[in-house]
């Protein structure tokens, strides 16, 4: 067995007086695909903000490598890569600006690098239109680009799917193997049917939710 | 007793206004947060009692969607 | 689960260094603001307008002007630096990049000072840059105006940097701009004081190097503690939301 | 060590101790009021300068230290909420802050009313009138964002940012409103200021502030008791406490 990288033990999460999960124990390995699931309300995206330490009303431990957490803090955020519900994406800047700020807090990567990122997403000639003039898939795209060049071993994508069209996911979806297959650890949640080799699934909302 | 009759003590030499407005207000403001706060426990206890004397109906499994669509009927 | 993986763990050397990742968010900033060049100007016209409005609604008479000009002055940047400060962190909020300005590896708030900064270049920079035309049309004198304007120069930042405390805490709460103006005001009114008073000093001719040091104190206090606290006011909100 | 403090975060625990110590607080906070006040309006010696009207300083400055103080107790319990993430911590702030506000106003009045016959004015802009003033508005602050923010644990983190924000402000501006004073009004009659105070005037004032002290202990104590029965509301010891209470 590979060593975790990050475990979650005895998670537990209320939210205005209503149980979301509790005793909620998982390991994230490397080379693994773990697939939150639940209907809607259930807590997946606040476990992975949870995950990915912007959320800390939880009990419960979150181990980085054995160690807790919040004390490698900053080697955690080195290592971890978190794409939520809203991109970050600025509407008044270009995708490159955009890809560009994303990049500089993380890892100094040459202009013509970001460029073939953002051609990859299919945003080829589209990278210096401001991206309010963009469509809703065109900017999560502008986001996904940095799955291209993303050194971080673990990556927490929260709904990635959402906006992209047909061909666009099943480009995604290789991507995400090919990731696991090279060692890599990703937690997603989707709503799309996701078929991969070796995913692994954490449930939420299993019965037990208003805690009266 | 610094003052030499009932009536010099409530007139204070013309600062009985100023000094009784004070003291009348003081009693009254602290008067009213005490009073206050008793029932505040007093109806948050009620409540309580309430709630636990009728415990919620729990939903075993979230219902279902099936997104029909609802005709208004218009008879 | 057949397969040994090693993770290659990303080293502090490969990752981008304090200093760098603090400019890339202040031009990220001020690039974002430069291509709404109108929501830079608004703050300044309501600079502006509110100093326009003393002479009207009180009195355009010289010697009244001339004693409550620096006040006037001092008032209406803190009114227009307190306008501002609701857009400092609401329109990253609302598109994800502050999610990932807390994520960045390095100390958030160092990151968070590299925002103020760029609030004040955007905001109070400019402010203190007019202050002088609006000093002239209050019948300030030489010397007061120049005192006036490094008045500015020293508190405006101050302002900005217990602002973001103030715009960081109220994020994402509804009538969230008059909660902002309720819980900041009363943190301004040391400011306020000193501003004014240092300029009503020199209009009589004392020496102002003391109380000038004194705003300088400020500043260097402001600069210390405020970064922290909108870096905790910051994670606190991210985490109800 | 850690055991002791883990127990006195405990909300049941608390209750319990409260309890048993609200009637003493109450009463021995009363009769010390009452005996502080009654000396001070119909014992002490009249004020050589101003007359009767000083008898006000036996409810005002109580008002004024209590206000104050309980502003320095929030931003204790503000500390030990973001340190320990003490939930009792946080049940102090949310339910002493209403208070703090009502002495702060009680402060104000009484130095407002006491101003009219030292200064023939209802309002001075004076040093500690203005500096309280300042105190009303952070108060005020500090139950704003309590309200505004619905979720417990965020609401209780941001209020102890701020509190501590603004008790770190509070020294700068007493300091700046001070200098603000004297630039502006040399030399006034300060109304509390005493050379001497004798000590037929400084007894009963001390005994009214410890009595006003006592209750609002016990205010403290009864609102955070509320304060926890709302929050606890799901546990079992809250709901057996509920049935056996009579009333």
């Amino acid at each position: 067995m590979s060593e975790p990288l990050l475990q979650a033990v005895n998670l537990e999460c209320e939210r205005d007086d209503r149980v979301l999960f509790r005793d909620l124990s998982f390991s994230i390995l490397p080379g693994s695909l773990i697939r939150v699931e639940g209907p809607n309300g259930s807590g997946k995206t606040t476990l992975l903000r949870i995950l990915a330490g912007l959320n800390d009303s939880y009990s419960g431990d979150l181990l980085w490598r054995g160690k807790s957490r919040n004390g490698y803090r900053e080697e955690f955020l080195r290592n971890m890569l978190y794409l939520g519900h809203r991109p970050g994406i600025k509407p008044l800047l270009t995708p490159m600006e955009n890809l560009r700020a994303l990049m500089d807090g993380r890892r100094l990567l040459p202009d013509k690098i970001l460029w073939q990122a953002l051609e990859g997403t299919g945003l080829g000639g589209f990278q210096a239109v401001p991206c309010r003039n963009l469509s809703a898939g065109q900017q999560r795209r502008v986001a996904l680009a940095r799955l291209l060049i993303a050194d971080e071993p673990l990556w927490i994508l929260d709904e990635v799917f959402t906006a992209i069209d047909i061909q666009g996911v099943a480009a995604l979806e290789r991507l995400l193997i090919e990731r696991v297959e090279n060692g890599g650890a990703i937690v997603v949640t989707t709503h799309h049917d996701l078929r991969l080799p070796s995913m692994q699934r954490v449930t939420l909302g299993g019965g037990d939710g208003y805690g009266y | 007793m610094a003052f030499d009759s009932f009536g010099a003590f409530i007139v204070m030499e013309g600062h009985g206004p100023y000094v009784w407005a004070c003291y009348f207000v003081f009693f009254l403001l602290m008067g009213a947060v005490m009073f206050w706060s008793l029932r505040q426990r007093r109806f948050v206890i009620a409540q309580q009692r309430r709630r636990t004397d009728s415990t919620p109906v729990r939903a075993e499994s979230p219902a279902g969607a099936s997104f029909t669509r609802i005709e208004p009927s218009q008879d | 689960m057949a397969t040994e993986f090693t993770v290659t763990l990303r080293s502090p050397e490969v990752s981008v260094g304090t200093a760098t990742a603090m400019k890339a968010v202040f031009v990220r900033d001020l690039k974002t603001a430069f291509r709404q060049p109108q929501d830079l100007l608004n703050p300044l016209l309501f600079f502006v307008m509110v100093v326009t409005l003393f002479p009207l609604g009180v009195s355009p008479e010289v010697s009244f002007l001339q004693q409550a000009g620096s006040g006037i002055l001092w008032v209406a940047a803190l009114l227009s630096v307190l306008l501002s400060l609701d857009h400092l962190y609401r329109h990253d909020f609302d598109d994800g990049t502050l999610e990932q300005l807390v994520l960045q590896p390095q100390p958030l708030f160092l990151l968070v000072l590299a925002k103020s900064l760029a609030h004040w270049v955007l905001t109070g920079l400019p402010l203190v840059l007019l202050a002088p035309v609006l000093g002239v049309m209050v019948h300030l004198e030489g010397n007061s105006v120049a005192v006036l304007c490094l008045t500015l120069l020293i508190g405006t930042p101050v302002l900005s940097l217990i602002g973001s405390i103030g715009a960081a805490l109220t994020l994402g709460l509804r009538s969230a701009g008059v909660l902002l103006s309720l819980l900041i005001i009363p943190l301004y009114i040391p400011v306020l004081i000193f501003g004014t008073g240092t300029v009503m000093a020199a209009s009589e001719g004392a020496p102002v190097a003391g109380q000038l040091a004194l705003m300088g104190a400020f500043l260097m206090l402001a600069l210390t503690l405020a970064p922290f606290a909108s870096a905790a006011a910051l994670r606190i909100s991210l985490s109800n939301s | 060590m850690w055991q002791i403090f883990h127990k006195l975060g405990s909300p049941k625990w608390f209750f319990g101790i409260a309890s048993t110590l609200m009637p003493w607080l109450l009463w021995v906070g009363v009769a010390l009021l009452v005996a502080g006040l009654g000396w001070g309006l119909a014992f002490a010696p009249q004020d050589y300068l101003q007359g009767n009207s000083y008898r006000i300083i036996f409810i005002h400055v109580p008002s004024a230290f209590l206000a104050q103080s309980v502003y320095i107790m929030m931003a204790v319990a503000g500390l030990v909420t973001l340190v320990w993430r003490m939930k009792l911590a946080d049940v102090f702030v949310k339910a002493v802050a209403p208070v703090g506000a009502v002495l702060t106003f009680l402060a104000l009045f009484t130095g407002a009313v006491w101003g009219k016959p030292t200064w023939g004015t209802w309002w001075i802009w004076d040093a500690r009138l203005t500096s309280m003033l300042i105190l009303l508005f952070l108060y005020f602050g500090v139950i704003a964002l309590g309200a505004a923010i619905s979720d417990e644990k965020s609401s209780a983190r941001a209020v102890a940012v701020l509190v501590l924000v603004g008790v770190v402000n509070i020294p700068i501006i007493k300091y700046s409103v001070e200098w603000w004073n004297t630039l502006h009004q040399p030399a006034t009659f300060k109304l509390t200021e005493k050379p001497s105070m004798p000590a037929e005037m400084w007894v009963p004032l001390l005994l009214s502030v410890l009595g006003l002290y006592l209750i609002f202990g016990w205010l403290a104590c009864l609102r955070m008791q509320t304060e926890i029965l709302v929050r606890e509301g799901r546990t079992r010891w809250v709901q057996q406490l509920v049935q056996a209470r009579g009333d």
